[in-house]
């Protein structure tokens, strides 16, 4: 059970350091805005959320399953799989002659049915047979995973429908200073003419979707009965919350969101692969962590864990924008991830 | 106590913001008119790091300047599109080299480059079906350049078959069944096996590019088929992985093996007689080749650019392997 | 009259073990009953049947007469079965009303499509309860691993008898507690007793079930092996029922 | 998930047969598995095939044996496969350097080796010390130390190259068996006979190779230390309730430091084997995901990642029961893809089976 002082998210997090991370952000942001020339703009602050969006939904996606004191390790190949169903379908549907939009639609709909699937077996694997969530969703990994190679044979899904390209990489407005102004629809103008282009399609669906949840986490009984279940599940159980029932909830919601994000990921690069998301869970538990939840389970908000992608993301993107060299990159990420944690912990323990 | 808590912090940051600029290596590109090209390799893998090699040499020769950008951990758009976008986004490029990680994929971004003013050339891998001499949605970049994978998995699997007397059953350690290059090479090598009726591809395996992985399977494979009498490894990680699993089986010269990427362990395999045929791709000279051109047009625009350009490989033999015009062809 | 809550010849069983043999018992409106035994007495699995967390093997439970069959401990919630636990069985990281409601979050419509948590009334009604046991607590939004045991053990009982209970499970009240929290505990049995509630109490500390209870029962090894009114039996004897020496001493 | 009623089941555990079983069921899953795998794999059930599974396995034992430590604290060490990493890197730049030197063979690789070892402890102190003095958690820590060790690392290979140009003898040894026997013709120890042509090295049978002895070893010093010694108990103390441990009196933060330096030499002791097994220093790539892989065997040896439980022969099984699956599974002529999903369906239906039928056996 939880015992006060294990990790220093157990102890009370100051108020400074739940602000820490924030700030942090703040200090991050300043110091590449300074170094990296072209940092300070619009899009850039556009690029970190066009290119986080996948990992913004696998941190969210994590973070429900971290809450309740699991870990699910198949979000990333959940995505990969969600990225060939839908890709396959796209194709299918298309040489039926089905119209674009239609074809997407649809799509969409079964790949979020299917991808649901994992969720509800690891939940039940959890919830039901009690096996340990590191090694239910270890296993899922390796199904999905195998699925999704099976499907695809070493081909990458091709002939996708433009239109869907065109979306994932499409923004709400587009801005040619002095000449167009148009919704969606990216105008067509000669070869070193700029166009602004104003929040990317993906971003707004993503977060649509992570602010859906966020309230439900927040504000409704479902999410207040994961908290109580990551905090204490006998209390919860004998508080009469049907703790199983809950918890595959939490596993499926966990593979929708991870689905959710496979689709962007076809939208956005017209192709679909089992190991699409392998190199997002890493940093989708980071993130989660950073944003200041505890692997024990029982605290965490959706907020934070987008705070935390961003400590990620804008590091990243920051560096390769000062044009930091490969390897010291790894080595600044690694020092600097350390470090805001260490702080926000110095804060912590500052306060008690 | 505070204090000193206070005071650590205060040095930590100092000190962290003190190393940032040090670390950060290579200083803002210069603006003075110079030619700045941006190489954007596929992987981090020794291939695209001899490469690197092979365009920084160029480009020091022709005096132009040189942007590496970040070496993506691995094979996909999902981790090549951010950095590509990040590091295009310090500055107008004149000319970007990439080894495209999706067929689909880059097109969309790579022509978001374009049409802010910057030639692209495909390295390695291609956009679409590597035909930019037609028009099409994919025919913007200025060439292609890199080695015909499949044609390359064929030579390998009619030179096993020389190797090994034309009968015999082989068995192929590959990567990664979504890197297209790969892909091909295994194509390939299917195709040319199938010509000789004696000889059976009795597995493909695939390691993700884990050499430990190759190994296992490598070794399971023999064990199942104790007749194999010819590995093909698709890659620097395949191939070491499966000729150390002959090594560890203790069958070295009872099984020829055939290896793609010349690293100099493998060389050095194949001086020790634990390897027997090294392919080598030229990707030194492919990167060369694509600093070559991109200055050329740069510098004349009415340049008629070839839009396909093919180095091919060399092979490495016993017999070649001290030869010192092959030492050119290895990879470092 | 009838009991209020009542078990016939309720048995449980883990494995080989039988940890509850036949045991009927029950309890009267306004009466408090407490349940004394050895560690591993069976007790605790005992009111676990009560409350809905284990099922019998055999035998039935009755809550006015009428026989119940819980299949988890929402089902006795919600019959008014309540239980205040030896752990308490508080979610350490969220606050008092939140706990005070947990598993029956008020809930109001939003836009009539979906139902948002209301906190501000479980504020304003968990402040009621507490003030009404008159419990202090600095902030009810201040989360349980801040409190201290007494606080903890106010806010267990408040949440029971906010709904109503007809039957109050009380594992080990006191054990946890300082001397004056103690004297507060036992107070408040008092007045939920003359409230009309049926209390069954599980204690060691002998003074304390003296002091409130009504009836007591012995268990030892898993089954019933004596009951007696408090007004006609002593510490001594029930101390010999619990060890098993009463044949000695008869 | 914790203890808790939901996961109880008293009774069975209480008999010892039961306890046995429940304990062991990796154990009972992998001899299952060699039974079955026996009959469907022709190849399978020799001990050619079992000498190269150990042999193929023993740096993911020792990485599993390392990650076993901290897990039984409560943490997590992430960084395991890139100390791997950088130990094999470095002892293999420190021999390059070396050779160019008069220095004889042996000494390069007694030096080499030691180098890599020592370097391991470094990344262990850092994250040990950020985890127990400044309560970082260990997810971060470590993953924070998998960076910087992979940025360190690929310097030393000055790029994405495997260092090569080792001593000839370190494959020699990292890949020698004991005995060597030619049948009905010769028998001989730590040399394969010299008069063997290359057509005939399939008729010589190879017993016991070297890696075998080490892991051998290493696994009864540690069970030693984990079982047998305070050490052992006071990981345990931690693991289980840190308050409880504090107030018995142990240092806590002193221990955890331990533990992390532990854990990193043996994935330095894995880099360093490695270095013998391959012939190269091998930078370890991201793909490889070493340290899931060892978290994996240590959960399937019936570790908690909640702290307080798990043993070392349990994650030595737990290496097993994947290495055994996967080559199994392959032997038999699963297809690849058709693989990854079988060990992920066998591996939820032994758990289960094991959570579902305690009685069964």
């Amino acid at each position: 059970m939880n015992t006060t002082g294990k990790t220093c998210q157990q102890n009370l997090i100051g108020e400074m350091g739940k602000r820490w991370v924030f700030l942090f952000l703040l200090l991050e942001f300043a110091y590449f805005s300074i170094s990296a020339s072209g940092y300070f703009s619009f899009d850039t602050v556009q690029m970190i959320l066009f290119y986080g969006t996948e990992i913004f939904l696998l941190a969210s996606a994590e973070l429900f399953v971290i809450i309740t004191g699991g870990i699910d390790l198949s979000v990333g190949y959940v995505l990969g799989f969600a990225t060939v169903i839908s890709s396959k379908l796209m194709v299918v549907f298309a040489s039926l002659g089905i119209s674009p939009i239609g074809c997407i639609l649809i799509s969409i709909v079964i790949t979020l049915v299917i991808g649901l699937i994992p969720g509800f077996v690891n939940g039940v694997l959890v919830a039901k047979l009690r096996i340990p969530p590191f090694i239910a969703t270890f296993s899922m990994l390796g199904i999905t995973q195998g699925i999704s190679e099976l499907l695809m044979q070493g081909i990458p899904a091709k002939n996708l429908p433009i239109l869907a390209g065109s979306i994932g990489n499409g923004y709400l407005l587009y801005i040619v200073p002095g000449q167009a102004l148009s919704f969606f629809h990216r105008p067509d103008v000669p070869r070193g003419v700029r166009v602004y282009e104003i929040i990317p399609n993906v971003v707004v669906f993503a977060f649509l979707f992570i602010a859906v949840f966020a309230f439900i986490l927040k504000r409704m009984r479902f999410g207040q009965h994961l908290y109580a279940i990551g905090g204490n599940i006998d209390a919860a159980a004998r508080a009469g919350i049907n703790v199983r029932k809950n918890l595959v909830a939490v596993y499926m919601l966990s593979s929708f969101f991870a689905s959710l994000a496979g689709i962007i990921y076809v939208m956005k690069y017209i192709t679909g692969k089992a190991d699409a998301g392998a190199g997002f869970l890493l940093d989708a538990i980071a993130a989660v962590v950073i944003g200041g939840a505890s692997m024990f389970g029982g605290s965490g908000t959706v907020w934070r864990t987008i705070l935390g992608c961003f400590v990620i993301a804008v590091l990243e993107t920051g560096l390769r924008m000062m044009g930091t060299p490969t390897f010291d990159k790894y080595i600044l990420v690694g020092v600097i991830l350390i470090f805001t944690v260490l702080i926000e912990c110095f804060f912590s323990n500052f306060k008690k | 106590m505070k204090k000193t808590i206070v005071i650590l912090l205060a040095g930590l940051f100092t000190l962290g913001i003190g190393t940032l600029p040090i670390a950060s290596g290579e200083s803002k590109a210069s603006a003075d008119g110079k030619i700045t090209l941006l190489f954007m390799p596929g992987v981090a893998d020794p291939f695209y790091t001899t490469m690197e090699k092979g365009v920084r040499a160029k480009a020091a020769e022709l005096g132009v300047d040189v942007i590496v950008a970040e070496y993506p951990k691995s094979w996909g758009p999902e981790a090549q599109v951010p950095i590509l976008e990040a590091t295009a986004a310090r500055m107008k490029f004149d000319a970007i080299l990439i080894a495209p990680t999706s067929n689909d994929a880059l097109i969309a971004p790579l022509k978001k480059l374009y049409n802010k003013g910057m030639e692209i050339i495909t390295v390695d891998t291609f956009l679409g079906d590597g035909d930019y001499s037609k028009k099409s949605t994919y025919s913007f970049p200025l060439t292609y350049i890199g080695s015909d994978n499949e044609l390359g998995g064929k030579l390998m699997a009619e030179k096993l078959a020389a190797m090994v007397g034309e009968k015999g059953k082989v068995f192929c350690e590959a990567t990664n069944p979504d890197a297209s290059s790969v892909a091909d090479r295994v194509k390939g090598f299917k195709a040319g096996i199938a010509e000789f009726p004696e000889m059976e591809l009795v597995g493909v395996e695939w390691c993700q590019d884990v050499q430990q992985v190759a190994q296992e399977q490598t070794l399971a494979a023999l064990q199942k088929n104790k007749d194999i009498v010819g590995i093909f490894g698709t890659n620097v990680y395949s191939a070491q992985g499966s000729y150390q699993a002959v090594v560890n089986a203790g069958l070295t010269g009872a099984i020829k093996i055939c290896s793609w990427d010349a690293t100099q362990e493998l060389i050095g395999a194949l001086k020790k007689g634990q390897v027997d045929l090294v392919l080598a791709q030229k990707p030194a000279e492919i990167g060369a080749l694509g600093v070559e051109w991109a200055v050329k047009f740069l510098k004349d625009k009415s340049v008629n650019v070839p839009k396909k350009i093919i180095p091919g490989f060399e092979f490495f033999t016993k017999e070649n392997v001290n030869d010192p015009a092959m030492e050119q062809y290895i990879y470092k | 009259m009838g009991y209020i809550i009542e078990t016939r010849d309720i048995t449980k069983r883990f494995g080989g073990l039988t940890a509850v043999d036949k045991v009927s018992m029950g309890v009267n409106a306004g009466e408090v009953v407490a349940v004394l035994g050895d560690n591993g007495a069976g007790k605790s699995t005992l009111i676990k049947m009560i409350s809905g967390v284990h099922r019998p093997d055999e035998g039935s439970i009755l809550l006015e007469g009428n026989p119940m069959k819980f299949e988890n401990p929402m089902g006795a919630l919600a019959s008014g079965i309540e239980t205040i636990y030896q752990d308490l069985a508080l979610a350490e990281n969220l606050n008092v009303s939140s706990n005070i409601f947990l598993g029956r979050e008020k809930t109001k419509k939003r836009f009539g499509l979906f139902n948002v948590l209301d906190h501000p009334y479980m504020l304003e009604e968990s402040k009621h309860v507490l003030d009404k046991l008159d419990i202090h607590i600095p902030s009810l939004k201040s989360t349980i691993r801040t409190l201290s045991g007494g606080q903890r053990q106010a806010v267990a009982i408040s949440r029971s008898i906010y709904w109503d209970a007809k039957v109050l499970i009380m594992d080990e009240p006191t054990a946890a507690l300082g001397i004056a929290e103690q004297k507060k505990v036992l107070n408040l049995v008092n007045s939920l007793k003359s409230q009309g509630i049926g209390i069954i109490i599980i204690s060691h500390q002998m003074y304390d079930i003296f002091e409130v209870a009504d009836r007591i029962i012995v268990m030892r090894r898993g089954r019933k092996v004596a009951e007696r009114l408090v007004s006609e039996t002593d510490p001594d004897e029930i101390v010999g029922l619990i060890v098993g020496a009463e044949t000695v001493k008869k | 998930m914790r203890t808790s009623e939901l996961s109880s089941r008293p009774g069975f555990t209480q008999t010892t047969i039961g306890r046995t079983v429940g304990r062991n069921w990796a154990l009972f899953f992998l001899i299952f598995m060699v039974i079955v795998f026996a009959f469907t794999g022709s190849g399978f059930f020799e001990i050619a095939n079992f000498q190269n599974i150990i042999h193929l396995s023993s740096t993911s034992i020792l990485l599993a044996a390392a990650e076993t430590f901290v897990i039984i604290t409560g943490g997590i060490d992430l960084s395991v496969g890139f100390v791997m990493g950088l130990s094999s890197a470095l002892a293999a730049r420190i021999m390059v350097i070396l050779s160019t030197t008069a220095l004889p063979v042996p000494w390069i690789i007694i030096l080499g080796s030691l180098a890599g070892l020592v370097i391991s402890l470094i990344p262990g102190f850092i994250s040990g010390t950020l985890v127990a003095r400044f309560k970082v958690p260990p997810f971060i820590a470590t993953m924070g130390m998998w960076g910087i060790c992979n940025g360190i690392t690929l310097r030393l290979c000055h790029g994405f190259f495997p260092i090569a140009g080792l001593p000839a003898a370190l494959p020699e040894l990292g890949n020698g068996y004991l005995i060597y026997i030619h049948p009905g013709k010769s028998i001989t120890f730590f040399q394969k006979p010299e008069y063997l042509a290359d057509n005939q090295i399939r008729e010589l049978i190879r017993l016991i190779p070297f890696s075998f002895i080490l892991i051998t070893v290493v696994i009864l010093i540690l069970w030693f230390i984990l079982h047998r010694h305070r050490f052992g108990q006071h990981t345990y103390a931690i693991g289980d309730n840190v308050d409880a441990a504090i107030r018995a009196g142990i240092d806590v933060n002193r221990h955890l430091v331990k533990i992390y330096m532990l854990s990193s030499f043996l994935a330095g002791l894995a880099g360093v084997y490695n270095v013998f097994q391959t012939g190269i220093g091998n930078y370890t790539t991201f793909s490889a995901m070493y340290e899931l892989f060892a978290v994996a065997a240590v959960v399937i040896g019936g570790a908690s990642l909640a702290g307080g439980k798990g043993r070392i022969l349990g994650s030595f099984v737990g290496v097993l029961v994947l290495a055994v699956l996967k080559n199994g599974l392959a032997i038999s002529g699963v297809e690849p893809f058709v693989r990854y999903i079988a060990v992920g369906v066998l591996l939820i239906v032994a758990v289960t089976i094991d959570q579902l039928f305690p009685d069964l056996f």
